[in-house]
């Protein structure tokens, strides 16, 4: 047995994309078991549900260390993710998470904008401010093939938190370089709320294009009433700024919303690994579910640690410190960047080195449709009627600079 | 001794009194034992008068009647309270209310932040036409006059205005019996007697039965056919009224001055003299 | 406070002749638009027992409120030890010297009958909130073992021994109020305010009660203001007597001659006088 | 002079000194003293009963407690409700660090200098009392949640901003605090010596004033207690407490970060002190007890049920975590229906009643 | 004045009304029995998620979706009164308060289990969905909700003044025990008040949900009305709207300073600012009744 902890917040703040998200990696560590385990040995996980109150999941943390003797970890959210960052180290659990904070990227510290030292965390997917960088490369090109003059404009939205703050500054710069005019920031609320004032600001700055970096919750509320007020700006939004069920809910104001996917597909694509990803599904207490983009990315961090795990079983044992020494042998196996076994297609190339943790610079760029009403009816229905769905735009891999590591 | 009363009680001797305490027990908190084994009698159309020290047990007898001790963590763990002919032990105080049973508190205890007149519409509360309120209302000011010309809230009325008010109160529940806690407390000398002039009226004049406790035991006496003494929690003398300002030492520890003269409160000296029941 | 001769029942007694202690001077003071005083002046003196008494509503209470400070007078000064207090806080005048009782109940309901009474010693006490947590070590124990020596006489003398470590709130009304007067007397204040000490107590009761106060006026040297309805107690103890009634001073003297005053009888007393 | 009320074993006490102690008898004081050296001895002689897990739920409940005792001086002994006390534990929890990696002024000393300096904070938003009482004033305590909650998030030089802030640990003359087991000790330290300053100021001037002010404000004016002073007092009071306790998490967890200080958190304090007991300095600790072990154990309960014939009869993946809060709601529920003064007057109760064993009356 | 503020005032004026909604249903539980309820949010969700469920499930016009949510609320606080609230008659305060933190708790969960966490689109009701005042485009429930609370709040202001109900809550919030000498059954006051104020807040989830979308984020209207009750004034049903007018007009206002000075988040925090200034100025909100102190 191999004893891994599971933070996941199926009811807290962010429960509405970490139900998803959370799902996705308990499936996938039940489906390897039920296919062979770690050669052999089985992942002995625990889910708790530490519903985003950060001192529950140290907690928490302490009692898998002290009794369980975890050697890692699958984590969530900023503030505890980075509450742990020091504990793991210490420890030397790895310690994968859902929080694709920039911070986190620097296993040294000594990125030139870097706060500190994370030695022993890891996430799938690019960092928020790569995937703002991303959006907002798509934005210029975007501008570009719109064929009007002058600078666009860009703003930041977001609440002022840690993790809605994450990617502002990297993300402005990036955008001022592009030749973007930024214009200042624009708050609103992690909890939905009215809106109004923020949209008929956007109308008043005419700003073209807009980062929303909450969760998808208040970006529905704040879609609803733009679209009410006759809004024209580009809404752009982080990865858990928006998905199917966003869509669903916001209704027609949400249409033509673009957005960052970590993953090669999206539920209903077709892709080698996603008969893997479907197999995951099935093998779940809910079978035959429509399941939204986190879900996927779920299965990929946790495929992404049982290969690291593997390479430590054959290397010394699965111990903390060589499932991380796993991460960087099979990217330095495989030039750089590889993708788990049976998620072909799904799961991006994505590599770890001692000195960079920033395993993905790829974003794929989707835009959302929806033309209809969406009350009353399932995801699935949605899409298969076409009233919702997904429109690949570009996939954006950024250069890797040096500066950017930590940041 | 209390068995010994109601062989003396004089008048609607045949008929069960209008309220009957049997030998109650009381227990706060459910520690603090109060009432030890208590008993008294009220006979119907009497103002029956409950005398005793600080601390006797008065107060906490009314609210075992009126079913006030439960919001105190009280409890009557012994004995019946009989009101006629129900068991008022296990009601809530609207229950009993409504059977006609009214407790005016101690303390006045008026809704400070309401004017006269919500009060006094507060106190018909429990009855079901709202027709007869109006005119009740004008009764009250018939009895009080004064309380007419107070239009603000009665938070800010005197003393002596607030006990008229809750007397007031009290009547428009039409109460078939009120029970009374020190009524006269803070009054001055002429509102004392104008408030007892009240009680007697509401007596006679509307037949109401009242359980008055007093510590103005000349005055409680006066207007009183009957009165109980009471000490640590039990009724230690009874008797007429008459009886009662005749004895001894009701004379002397109550109505003051046990021989032909009133006694100065100068000349007191601090020794202690005994109750001969005790 | 040798000069106070043991009289007579009801007989005037010597008035003392101290210094005037505390003055008002035209207080009026109104409520919207009750005007629960109006120009009311009188002078207390040293050593001196001064009831006022009243109607209910005449502005007892009020008139008491604006010296112990609750109130702040329309119009008029209070003057306390010839010094103007009119504005000052009623903590202040605590300091300087002021206690008081309340007429409806007022103490601290959910402290012990002690604490009570310490906290009366407010301002005698030196401890605070950093030495206070250190008890041990900066004599704050000292402080508070020489003090409780104090209270503990105060409730001797008011023969409160068997509840000192009751909870204020849950004693009998005749009871609390004896604690609230031991409160005030902890103040150890030059003039005591009583208001209504006596109501709700029975002969037997009122009887301890009215040789407290004059205890404290005697023995204990405190010049005492007493708002007392029963004429027989205000009669017999009191050195002098103001009468108010509607906000007004219909009256003042000794207590002979202030219920021999007709406006009062008709007033106050009714026709019969009690 | 054996009274009448409530205490028939007789009062037998001789000076008053002997009348003035802490605790009741010489019995209370040392199985108080007992249970202190055992629970310190625990982790010593038990380590495999006492690992990390428990050390870390005993340190939880140390520094919660501390900040919650501050909260009960101002609720339940001063009688002023804040809904804003998680900020100022989140104050000291920024304070701390900030002056240790500013300073380089020992851990254990910025601690109770994040203590005075959130006791700063504390005076000043305490100032509307001054003015403002009742819930009007715990309204307005809101305030001070929001207001500074925007604080931290504008102060970067002091919280890190975005990125938090990072605390080191504690350290005694170059020895690094790294185990909760050391950690565990610290903490202990700090509890026994904060919760006697608070029994000690409790039984002192400025605390029977704050007892005045809270049961009758009139008449402690009139007693000489000065309102405005103690009003706004009992805040800086209750903030250095709060300091102290966020100090104190702050150098645990080694890393602060903004999102923490929110409204449910100061929600939970106020639970802490209600379901403990208000205006009593131990129920502050009992109360922190339960709401830190409820969670865990309705979390046990849900790992006992999960996967079993519960689970699969409810038939939702997430059901049993909804449950757990549900319980959660429940518990604090139905304790308040039927202990609504609190834990601490459960346990007065149980031993009066011992005392007085076996007359019940 | 230009086009931008006037929308936003307009705007402001709108959301303040619902605001005022929610804070007279809060006020209600107030003035009957000085419990500061922090449940307010989770009815008003309780509320939002009964409409949308009944009328996605079976299908019904709007208006009998709404009545059977307000007969649902009805119960609802009829139960919590049997089950919760009678125990605690004489109770500080203070516990009651703490039982309704509790009772958050429980139904957010309840809710989140029963119906999840992702945010359900609300059923169309109105055939435009939006309409044009002031050069604002504004959603047609906010526009029924402004009537709406016109008419709650005269129908509030009646009952206390003159109704016999609203005569005893007042007593019982005064003081319990003697409402209770005056036969006043506590219990049945505290029913009428938590019922009524459950269904008052359910129309203000029905509202909101109509506009975001139902999920369990709406419970946060919960808090943002006690700026707005403490500056009407906590016992006072005009000041609760007037309360609620202002922040909501202070809060459009803040976006627009936001836009101008950029401080950065006046918006959520200027409600407080002005909440505490208010306070200082008038220690009873604008509207409160100022306790008595007489001694
Ligand atoms: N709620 C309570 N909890 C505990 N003890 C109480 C409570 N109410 C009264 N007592 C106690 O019960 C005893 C009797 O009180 P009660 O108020 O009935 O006396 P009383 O005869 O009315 O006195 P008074 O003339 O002073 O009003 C007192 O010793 C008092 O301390
Ligand atoms: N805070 C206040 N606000 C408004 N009116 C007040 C206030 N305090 C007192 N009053 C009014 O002032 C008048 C005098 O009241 P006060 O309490 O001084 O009378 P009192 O002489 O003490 O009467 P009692 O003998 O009944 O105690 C009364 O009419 C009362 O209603
Ligand atoms: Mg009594
Ligand atoms: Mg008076």
């Amino acid at each position: 047995e191999i004893p891994v902890g599971h933070i996941v917040d199926f009811t807290g703040a962010t429960s509405g994309v970490g139900v998803s998200f959370g799902s996705g990696i308990a499936d996938a560590m039940n489906w390897i078991n039920a296919n062979g385990g770690i050669d052999g040995d089985t992942l002995a996980f625990e889910t708790y549900d530490y519903a985003y109150q950060a001192p529950r999941a140290v907690s928490t943390y302490r009692r898998w260390v002290a009794q369980d003797h975890i050697v890692a970890v699958q984590g969530w959210g900023t503030a505890d993710t980075e509450a742990l960052a020091e504990f793991v180290a210490r420890d030397e659990i790895p310690y994968w998470s859902a929080s694709y904070s920039g911070a986190l990227t620097d296993p040294n510290g000594t990125g030139p904008r870097s706060t500190k030292a994370a030695p022993y965390n890891f996430f799938y997917g690019p960092s928020y401010s790569d995937g703002c960088r991303a959006l907002v490369q798509w934005a210029s090109e975007d501008w570009a093939a719109r064929g009007e003059d002058g600078a666009p404009t860009f703003v930041h939205m977001g609440d002022n938190h840690p993790y809605p703050n994450a990617p502002k500054e990297a993300c402005g710069e990036y955008a001022e370089e592009l030749g973007f005019e930024v214009l200042p920031a624009i708050n609103y609320t992690l909890a939905p709320g009215d809106f109004t004032p923020q949209c008929l600001t956007l109308k008043e700055i005419g700003a073209d294009y807009a980062f929303l970096a909450n969760t998808a919750g208040s970006g529905i509320s704040l879609m609803t009433a733009c679209a009410t007020v006759g809004v024209e700006t580009q809404f752009m939004t982080n990865v858990w700024g928006f998905d199917e069920n966003a869509m669903r809910a916001a209704g027609e104001a949400a249409d033509g919303t673009v957005f960052v996917v970590r993953t090669g597909t999206v539920w209903g694509d077709d892709a080698p690994g996603m008969e893997t990803v479907r197999a995951i599904s099935d093998a779940s207490s809910r079978p035959g579910e429509y399941r939204l983009v986190h879900y996927i990315t779920g299965i990929c961090s946790a495929f992404y640690m049982k290969e690291a795990m593997e390479w430590a079983h054959e290397n010394g044992g699965v111990t903390g410190p060589n499932i991380r020494q796993g991460m960087y042998a099979m990217s330095a196996a495989n030039d750089g960047a590889w993708v788990p076994v049976g998620l072909e297609g799904v799961c991006l190339p994505s590599g770890w080195t001692a000195e960079d943790h920033r395993g993905l610079m790829t974003a794929r760029i989707y835009r959302g449709h929806v033309n209809g009403s969406t009350e009353g009816q399932e995801i699935a229905e949605l899409i298969n009627s076409g009233t919702i769905s997904l429109e690949f735009l570009e996939e954006i891999t950024l250069e890797r600079r040096p500066e950017w590591i930590g940041y | 001794m209390a068995e010994a009363a109601i062989a003396e009680t004089p008048a609607a001797e045949a008929q069960a009194p209008l309220l009957a305490v049997n030998n109650i027990e009381v227990v706060y908190n459910d520690v603090i034992l109060v009432l030890r084994g208590l008993s008294l009698e009220v006979p119907k159309g009497r103002i029956v008068a409950l005398l005793g020290a600080n601390g006797a047990g008065k107060s906490t007898t009314l609210k075992a009647i009126s079913g006030l001790l439960k919001t105190e963590d009280g409890e009557i763990t012994r004995g019946t309270v009989v009101y006629d002919g129900q068991v008022l032990n296990a009601m809530d105080p609207g229950a009993i209310v409504r059977r006609g049973v009214f407790q005016v508190m101690e303390g006045r205890r008026i809704i400070q932040d309401m004017t006269v007149h919500e009060n006094l519409r507060l106190g018909a509360h429990t009855r079901p036409h709202d027709s007869q309120v109006a005119r009740d209302i004008q009764m009250v000011y018939g009895y009080f006059p004064r309380l007419k010309e107070r239009t603000g809230l009665a938070g800010y009325l005197s003393g002596g205005e607030q006990q008229m008010l809750a007397i007031g109160r009290a009547l428009m529940a039409r109460p078939r019996l009120i029970l009374m806690d020190e009524p006269s407390m803070g009054l001055s000398p002429l509102l004392v007697r104008e408030v007892f002039g009240i009680i007697r009226k509401l007596n006679e004049d509307l037949g109401i039965t009242i359980l008055l406790v007093e510590q103005n035991a000349r005055m409680a006496l006066e207007v009183a056919s009957y009165g109980y003494i009471m000490e640590s929690g039990k009724v230690v003398l009874d008797g007429t009224a008459d009886d009662l300002r005749t004895n001894e030492d009701v004379k002397e520890f109550y109505l003051g001055g046990g021989g032909e003269q009133r006694k100065s409160f100068k000349n007191i000296k601090s020794f202690k003299r005994r109750k001969r029941w005790l | 406070m040798g000069n106070v001769a043991d009289g007579l029942p009801g007989a005037p007694s010597g008035v003392p002749q101290g210094d005037v202690l505390m003055e008002a001077v035209d207080v009026s003071l109104a409520f919207g638009g009750v005007r629960a005083l109006s120009q009311v002046s009188f002078q207390v003196r040293r050593g001196e027992l001064f009831s006022i008494i009243g109607p209910n509503g005449a502005g007892k209470t009020s008139m008491v409120n604006c010296i112990s400070g609750r109130y702040s007078p329309t119009e008029g000064r209070i003057l306390f030890k010839g010094r103007d207090i009119t504005r000052l806080r009623p903590s202040a005048r605590a300091e300087l010297g002021l206690g008081r009782t309340f007429q409806n109940l007022a103490l601290f309901g959910h402290m012990t009958v002690l604490d009570n009474i310490m906290v009366g010693r407010h301002n005698q006490l030196r401890n605070n909130f950093l030495t206070g947590p250190l008890y041990w070590f900066g004599g704050a124990r000292r402080e508070e073992l020489e003090h409780r020596r104090q209270v503990e006489e105060i409730i001797d003398f008011l023969e409160i021994q068997h509840v000192r470590k009751a909870v204020a709130g849950t004693l009998a009304y005749g009871l609390r109020k004896r604690v609230e007067l031991a409160r005030a007397v902890a103040l150890k204040p030059d003039l005591m305010l009583l208001d209504e000490p006596m109501a709700g107590m029975n002969l037997e009761e009122k009887e301890d009660m009215a040789r407290f106060i004059i205890d404290l006026n005697e023995e204990w040297g405190m010049t005492v203001i007493m708002i007392e309805h029963d004429m027989g107690v205000v009669m017999d103890i009191s050195h002098r007597v103001m009468v108010l009634d509607f906000g007004r001073k219909i009256a003042e003297g000794g207590p002979e001659d202030v219920m021999a005053h007709p406006r009062v009888r008709q007033a106050y007393l009714g026709e019969e006088a009690a | 002079m054996a009274g009448a009320t409530m205490r028939p074993c007789g009062d037998f006490r001789t000076s008053y000194r002997a009348d003035t102690t802490i605790f009741d008898d010489r019995f209370s004081r040392n199985s108080v003293i007992v249970g202190i050296v055992l629970l310190a001895l625990a982790p010593i002689v038990l380590p495999e009963v006492f690992d990390a897990y428990w050390m870390n739920m005993f340190i939880q409940i140390g520094y919660l407690s501390i900040a919650a005792l501050g909260l009960n001086i101002l609720v339940g002994f001063t009688g002023q409700i804040s809904i804003g006390h998680a900020v100022f534990f989140g104050f000291g929890a920024f304070a701390s660090p900030f002056i240790n990696s500013n300073t380089g002024i020992p851990v254990v000393l910025c601690v109770p200098l994040a203590g005075v300096m959130t006791a700063a904070v504390g005076l000043l938003f305490g100032v509307p009392a001054a003015r403002i009482k009742g819930l009007y004033l715990a309204i307005a305590t809101l305030a001070a949640q929001f207001i500074l909650e925007d604080f931290f998030s504008r102060a970067e030089g002091f919280t890190g901003g975005v990125h938090g802030a990072t605390a080191n640990p504690m350290s005694f003359f170059g020895y690094d605090i790294y185990t909760d087991r050391e950690y565990f000790y610290v903490v202990l330290v700090f509890v026994i010596v904060m919760f006697l300053g608070a029994t000690n100021m409790m039984r002192t001037r400025d605390g029977r004033a704050f007892v005045a002010v809270r049961d009758h404000y009139l008449s402690a004016e009139i007693m000489g207690v000065n309102l405005t002073k103690y009003r706004v007092m009992s805040f800086g009071v209750s903030s250095f407490y709060a300091g102290v306790g966020g100090a104190l998490y702050a150098h645990y967890l080694g890393f602060v970060s903004i999102e923490a200080f929110n409204i449910l958190f100061s929600i939970q304090f106020l639970g802490m002190i209600i379901i403990g007991g208000l205006g009593s300095v131990m129920g502050s600790l009992m109360g922190t007890a339960f709401m830190v072990f409820l969670p865990e154990a309705m979390d046990a309960l849900s790992r006992a049920v999960a996967g079993g014939w519960l689970d699969r009869a409810l038939n939702l993946q997430s059901g049993i975590n909804n449950l757990r809060e549900m319980a959660i709601g429940a518990a604090i529920v139905l304790f308040l229906i039927f202990e609504p003064d609190g834990l601490a007057h459960r346990w007065r109760q149980i031993k009066a009643y011992w005392k007085l064993y076996p007359f019940s009356y | 004045m230009d086009a931008f503020l006037l929308q936003l005032l307009v705007n402001g004026v709108i959301v303040g009304m619902l605001y005022g909604v929610v804070g007279m249903a809060f006020v209600l539980i107030y003035k009957a029995s000085q419990v500061v309820n922090f449940a307010q949010g989770e009815f008003l969700l309780i509320g939002a998620w009964v409409c949308w469920w009944t009328l996605t499930e079976f299908d019904i016009p709007f208006v009998f979706g709404f009545l059977i949510t307000l007969v649902f609320m009805f119960v609802l606080g009829v139960l919590i009164q049997v089950v919760v609230l009678r125990p605690l008659i004489g109770e500080p305060i203070i516990s009651v308060i703490m039982v309704t933190i509790g009772l958050s708790i429980f139904f957010q969960s309840l809710l989140n289990w029963m119906f999840g966490v992702f945010a359900q689109p609300f059923p169309r009701i109105f055939e435009t969905p939006s309409m044009e005042i002031f050069g604002l485009q504004v959603q047609t429930v906010y526009v029924m909700s402004m009537f709406v609370s016109v008419a709650i709040m005269a129908a509030f202001a009646w009952f206390f003044k003159a109704s016999k109900t609203g005569l005893a809550m007042r007593a019982t919030a005064f003081d319990q025990q003697a409402a209770q000498s005056l036969g006043i059954s506590v219990r049945h006051v505290f029913a009428t008040a938590w019922a009524i104020s459950a269904m008052v807040s359910a129309v203000a989830g029905v509202v909101v949900g109509v506009v975001n979308g139902v999920s369990s984020a709406l419970s946060f209207f919960g808090i943002k009305v006690f700026p707005a009750v403490i500056l009407g004034g906590l016992d006072s049903i005009i000041g609760a709207v007037v309360g609620g007018l202002i922040i909501g007009l202070l809060e459009n206002l803040a976006a627009y300073v936001d836009v101008d000075l950029q401080w950065g988040n006046m918006q959520r925090i200027a409600p407080f600012y002005a909440l505490i200034l208010i306070l200082m100025i008038k220690p009873y909100g604008l509207f409160g009744t100022r306790d008595i102190e007489r001694v």
